[in-house]
């Protein structure tokens, strides 16, 4: 009984193999089932190779494994491009349609089946992929009636005919590939789950129903891989809310609109990429300067410029600290986990407000993309909290016209926040340096207090968890630091190298900026190497730290940024080989 | 009662003597009186140039961004606040150089804001390049043999981009342009407005006296009729785009907030951020 | 006898402050004396305070004093805002026109001259500034004759007549002041200079003449202060030389049609400030991507968003490094001088061909607009090195439609270029991940190949003295360090401190990015503290030096972002108590 | 003599089968060879979308470079060679949406180059968003209730922008739209050509059919004028815009690079960098 499976359907784009994999994920994840996918894809609308591999484990899991244990090929390239992560254990089912042939050096046996041929024998080729479902599920030993309540849900509002087809292509492709397994029908199967209800989502979801959750009521936003999935569904869900979406001509205008309606009390947001946050560096500093709340998702992808729009990248790192002209407070979030997430969107709308600033909740496409078990958001977490917002009855009436001290010089730095409409708090905004009623000014000594209260703000920032910390060892060999999608390889990778008595501790930075110096300076202190792990090229994460806590001496970087995600066995090996090299 | 009194601060402008700003300064803060808004109910909203500093010297909400964004900050702030009433205003360089994106797509997106640009046919603050309004020929910092590109022409841009309220004013004429300001801020949709508003130190074709002698007043032409689209162009055309007055407005087009499937009929600002435990539940459904 | 006078001028903007300032400067630089100049304005353009303070000396200056020996007033704003400068050895010379008051407490004697009544009874009052030159030439003894040379050149036009009246004015103020000084005529007269002839220009004068030396042919920019001067240079000698400047619709404009030129084989550039510079972040990394040279200048002023517009800062250094998304390898260059800044133009120029990527040349406004002595520039130092280049006739006839490996790895890093146009070379270029003939690909080896490649361009920099370094010291109590403008004061404070017996060394960092380490590593080794002095709040600079170099235990980060450049006493005094405070 | 083989290159398109763009392409490769113009002597300038591939798929120097910017690039790339071909391409959002901007400022710019947009209503490498050319009503995933914006008019935003080359073609009609291009080419300013170019993916309102339905050929109206801005306008208006052909053109105005002050007659790109010593000396004489 296998502890954990790793499956892979491939195929050409538009062809339905995204489909095949959310169907057979859905099954598994009614059935307890923890799983972890990950999608090869192109940037291509039709044609090009694609394939979706999923992980699937009675506990959690982060990440995709290196090998394969089944792998479902409805093209020949998906055999080609491939079987290398097959193993002797592995098994590959192979539509007759394509006349398969298997690789001289592939380790796994192969079984053709006639996905296409059964299927347009039950009246169209279409559902070849739910036959490729039966043909796992035989190798799983899996009831076809896990798959009832899924195939329901998916075609019910097609009739009960077409449902039934359905079911019946997953039931003929369970027998026929029953037929050729024999003895072996059942020996993938996976060890029994807890059967307990639990999301699954990739982390668009979860960032866009975090920002639901934290009261945003208008996003402004221009389509880009991997971000446009947070837009629709915000598109789906805030008309249920009164609220609104609005697709703007650019980025730029998409994020000084989300400015705008921040101005106007209401929380807004955009979401985009590399080359979306490469143009709303303006705005970004405008926010800063003008203490307007503001949140941007950067769901970051294969750089530089076009770069890999569909490929795993986390290369915009300094670019969302340092990017924009001039100084201004920033905060950049990094959640790793869909849970972290939900949580960290909401962290990020109400720091946005009560430090008045703007908020970067960073993302990486593998984390953005990739669908994931999530355990249930809880409610009673959801907490809002709006900072020096003062209301109207709180003010007193304004003399003679004097404005409001919107920008006032306070013991806490914050200054006391109010919204246009307000009857007695009129003032003016400007990117302008100004004083604390928002007049233009130059004088030298107001720009110092305001230059200070502003780049101070920094200090109160209200982050749960700046740091996942897992850190059993007083003196550790290794620390692995990591932030992002490299949280579940991280995780393995410890577990992995405790059972080979390293003794490593693991940080995954949460809050990237400002810095959590203290925690990773005592961290840094326990180790006698450090180990940044990070899918880009130049150590963005591993220069932060050298630049706040130092430890250039035990630093190690390790990069990735072929556009593939770290694979647990690979990264051992490169680690390890770093071990040897005399570098640990 | 509210007067245009109101909406004056005891900031003094830095625009220079005689500047062409002063006015539209002025015509702005009769419209809203004239319209009955309260200060603190009007946002405005402007770009950056010696015309962006307009939002710092009117006693209301002024948001002075930076250089070419003023429309969809305004339009953000009214999506937000549907009872506020924004105003966007900026140079010509603000709105037709680096704005002119958004000029386009705000027409188009007939958000309920008015747009008062200040066209001086000069880059003003960066001391006198040509801007995308500069005739051609037209000698400049930036052009010093004369300007090589025609004009941008607003009016028809506007007009072509599906604007709902397209007007002109000059800003010596403050009683017209009062009149057109306010009704700018009336119609419910996008209220486009382009004003020759001189710049008396880097300007010195495009004059008080140049525009006296070369607009023409709608009010003065017989039987014109603003609700037909293709008497507006004619008349644009026919002008070249010298003429003043409300030159196409329809009032029946519905805004784009009324158009948003599911946008609140009260302002979002209003709105309780916390969901209920039923919808968080229901959408935590759609995952299960 | 002065060995050096420190000079200002001051009225409302829009009278005229600064051509009184060009003429006297004008006539003291034929004289052989060093000059340095700063402006102090604001954004808007008739009215507010402005002057010009202006430093002359008979050897090297490039800093502004402190102190004030003379200030010339033409309005009470110019008294009550800068008597504080004034010592018991100043003078103020003060229009009588606006009936003139020294505070209480200002210790420096003030003289009321009648600028204006003696201009119009000339025929003018515009020709009170004549008249305060005049007035000044008696402080210093100077002959009239000294003027006629900068009168005719500048009134010549507007013919004899004009020539001599400000002539008259000039010989007017002087005598009406002589009358007025009694003895102390010429107490102000400055140590004689050499005579010798040298340039007085603005720094953006010496990087537009560099570009136009380096074979720039078009510029395309959008108007932005402290920039503009750059543009409007090119656009007064472009057409001296066949080429032409396109002002754009925006910076992004500007910057991509730079990148069209470069790949059209034309040396191309742009220039901005921060707001502009933002704007191009995503330019910037398409010319990295795509290995187009693209040369940019970045005017710093006071941030962030629109800021201090007229004020001096340095506070995009971190953006200039970092402000595109995703990896690409680019150069970032700070002259701290007038020649630096022609040279290091040029250096630019050569610098983006041979390495096929993004320049940045990085200003402030001190160095941009502040007019100083330069030594004339030496055209057998002007060298033009293009980098691989390829001809056609180089090129082997292409078979089959195969395309021109124009992105090949080769050994050195340096794939050939080759221009549109070429017979044999047809490729393609993306910012798109690309094989070598620029066909996108994301085939994960060769994304590293391409990346490999890219980044590790940097190391065949061929770019003369990264660090200007004056360190007399082997072991020194302080490293100075610093960048662009702060040149000056670092020098000046330099000699003060080794003159009070403290040993410290200057290092001026001249290539920004790639960051030369191993100098600085010597630098920082050889040193107790390592004093970063710097234009911004958040010590920029010195947390590259931390990130790159380490040393965080010796690093003090000394900052000044009012606006206002540092000025040797106050510097002095603020290096001297973090001393004392047991920080040194 | 160069054919429309002589363009195409060993390159496989990744458009979905039956996308517009391939007839596209075709018609730029046909005209291309009809002007006579060597592969290496042509640049095409591409921006980001399905249609911004295309400029991989032409045997000719190619530059795709970033959403929205090809025109900028373009002209730069010709104001260096004026001896090179310049055709910049990119989709409707890409020249529409984020690169509006550019769009009607290289129009009124002039500089010779040719532009064409692959029209296709849509936002189609995303996925299917609306575009600024998207009709009202249009359901797509961004506009699930159907679009509520009027589609911006590219014809008669051309024209108002001082156009001296406006012509619109249609995919499927590869003849037309290989003579409108060649006559882009040949045309010595900014030549701006508009192309229904169906995406047969994600738009299934106005596919082959519809236009096929609802498109008017120039050709077939008698007497048209196409020297006639006025003429141009009124057809644009009357046909909403759903007409093809040359539809207006001014062969006499100068293109940029003719009124340029100074501009060499000789490519930029010939010129030695180095200047002689005596223009060095006299430039350092200005600051002496
Ligand atoms: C991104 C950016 N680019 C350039 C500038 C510099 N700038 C300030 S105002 C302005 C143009 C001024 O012209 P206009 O918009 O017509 O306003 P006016 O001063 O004439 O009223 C420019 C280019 C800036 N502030 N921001
Ligand atoms: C700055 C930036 N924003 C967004 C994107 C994502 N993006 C790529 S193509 C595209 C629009 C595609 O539409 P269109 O220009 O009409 O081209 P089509 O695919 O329809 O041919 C977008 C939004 C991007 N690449 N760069
Ligand atoms: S420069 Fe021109 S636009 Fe600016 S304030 Fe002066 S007159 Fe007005
Ligand atoms: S998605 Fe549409 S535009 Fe893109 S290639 Fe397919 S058919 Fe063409
Ligand atoms: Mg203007
Ligand atoms: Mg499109």
């Amino acid at each position: 009984m296998l502890q954990q499976l790793s499956w892979k359907v491939g195929g050409q784009q538009g062809e339905g193999i995204e489909s095949t994999g959310e169907i057979f994920s859905m099954a598994m994840n009614r059935l307890g089932y923890y799983l972890y996918g990950y999608r090869h894809f192109s940037s291509r609308i039709k044609g090009g190779h694609t394939n979706n591999k999923i992980c699937v484990r009675p506990t959690q899991v982060r990440t995709i494994p290196d090998d394969l244990d089944i792998l479902v090929a409805f093209d020949q390239e998906t055999i080609d491009v491939n079987y290398k992560e097959l193993t002797e254990k592995s098994v590959v089912l192979a539509d007759a349609k394509f006349s398969p042939v298997a690789p001289e050096d592939c380790k796994a046996p192969m079984y053709i089946v006639p996905f296409t041929e059964v299927a347009a024998e039950l009246g169209t080729s279409l559902m070849k992929n739910m036959v490729a479902i039966g043909a796992s599920a035989a190798l799983l030993n899996l009831d076809k009636a896990v798959f009832q309540g899924v195939v329901d849900e998916i075609f019910g509002k097609k009739g009960q005919e077409v449902v039934e087809k359905n079911m019946q292509a997953i039931q003929q492709g369970f027998e026929t590939m029953a037929e050729q397994l024999g003895d072996r029908l059942g020996e993938w199967e996976i060890a029994p789950a807890d059967g307990k209800h639990r999301m699954f989502m990739i982390g668009n979801d979860a960032i866009a129903f975090g920002a639901l959750a934290a009261g945003v009521r208008f996003m402004a936003a221009y389509p880009i891989t991997p971000a446009s999935e947070i837009m629709e569904y915000m598109i789906k869900k805030l008309p249920l809310f009164g609220g609104a979406v609005i697709q703007t001509e650019d980025e730029i205008a998409a994020a000084t609109m989300a400015i705008g309606s921040n101005y106007g009390g209401v929380r807004a947001f955009t979401a985009s990429a590399g080359p979306g946050l490469s143009l709303m560096m303006e705005a970004i500093g405008l926010s800063g300067m003008t203490e307007q709340p503001l949140v941007i998702v950067d769901t970051q992808r294969g750089g530089p410029s076009t770069g890999l729009p569909t490929k795993q990248e986390q290369s915009d790192l300094m670019q969302m600290i340092y990017g924009t002209h001039g100084e201004i407070p920033k905060v950049v979030i990094a959640p790793s986990t869909g849970e972290e997430a939900f949580y960290d969107t909401i962290q990020a709308f109400n720091i946005a407000e009560e430090l008045q600033l703007p908020v970067i909740i960073l993302s990486d496409l593998q984390l953005s993309l990739g669908k994931q078990t999530v355990e249930p958001f809880d409610y009673s977490k959801v907490e809002i909290r709006r900072g020096k917002l003062v209301e109207n009855d709180e003010i007193p009436v304004a003399e003679d016209k004097s404005y409001f001290k919107r920008f006032e010089v306070t013991e806490d730095g914050i200054s006391p926040r109010v919204l246009p409409g307000t009857e007695h708090a009129i003032h003016h905004v400007t990117g302008v340096e100004h004083d604390e009623t928002g007049k233009p000014s130059e004088a030298a000594t107001n720009r110092k207090a305001q230059m200070d209260k502003r780049l101070g703000k920094l200090q109160h920032i209200n982050f749960k968890e700046p740091v996942y910390v897992n850190a059993p060892y007083e003196e550790a060999d290794i620390l692995f630091v990591g932030f992002n999608s490299t949280r579940g390889v991280l995780e393995e990778l410890q577990q992995t190298f405790i059972e080979s008595d390293i003794k490593v501790n693991h940080a995954h930075i949460r809050l990237i900026h400002p810095f959590p110096v203290e925690v990773m300076h005592s961290l840094v202190a326990k180790a006698k190497k450090v180990v940044v792990v990070e899918n880009n090229a130049t150590g963005q994460l591993a220069n932060i730290i050298k630049m706040n806590v130092g430890g250039h001496d035990k630093l190690v970087s390790v990069t990735k940024y072929d556009g593939t995600p770290f694979l647990p066995l690979q990264l051992a090996k490169q680690v390890k080989e770093l071990l040897t090299d005399g570098n640990i | 009662m509210v007067t245009f009194k109101d909406f004056r601060n005891n900031v003094k402008p830095n625009w220079c003597p005689g500047c062409g700003d002063f006015s539209v300064q002025a015509a702005i803060q009769r419209a809203a009186a004239n319209v009955g808004i309260q200060p603190h109910d009007l946002a405005v909203i402007s770009g950056i140039g010696c015309s962006g500093r307009i939002s710092g010297y009117i006693h209301s909400y002024g948001f002075h961004g930076i250089h070419g964004r003023a429309l969809p900050i305004a339009q953000g702030l009214k999506m937000a606040n549907k009872d506020l009433h924004v105003i966007a205003s900026g140079g010509d360089g603000d709105g037709f150089a680096i704005g002119m994106g958004h000029t386009i797509h705000s027409i188009r997106r007939n958000v309920d804001i008015t747009y008062v640009v200040m066209d001086n046919q000069i880059y003003g603050l960066t001391k006198g390049q040509t801007s995308p309004r500069s005739a051609e020929g037209f000698k400049t910092k930036s052009t010093p043999g004369g300007a090589i590109e025609p004009s941008v022409q607003p009016l028809e841009l506007a007009l072509t981009s599906g604007a709902t309220f397209v007007a002109q004013g000059f800003s010596s004429d403050i009683k017209e342009l009062t009149a057109i300001i306010e009704a700018g801020i009336n119609h419910k949709g996008f209220s486009f407005i382009n004003v020759f508003s001189p710049c008396v130190t880097y300007n010195k074709v495009n004059t008080y006296d140049w525009f006296k002698e070369h607009l023409t007043k709608l009010s003065a032409v017989e039987g014109y009729d603003s609700t037909n689209r293709e008497e507006a162009m004619k008349v644009v055309m026919e002008t070249e785009g010298l003429v003043t007055g409300i030159i196409y407005q329809d009032e029946n087009a519905p805004s784009y907030q009324e158009q948003v499937p599911g946008y609140a009929p009260t302002p979002l600002v209003d709105q309780n951020l916390k969901m209920s435990e039923q919808e968080f539940n229901a959408l935590i459904q759609d995952f299960m």
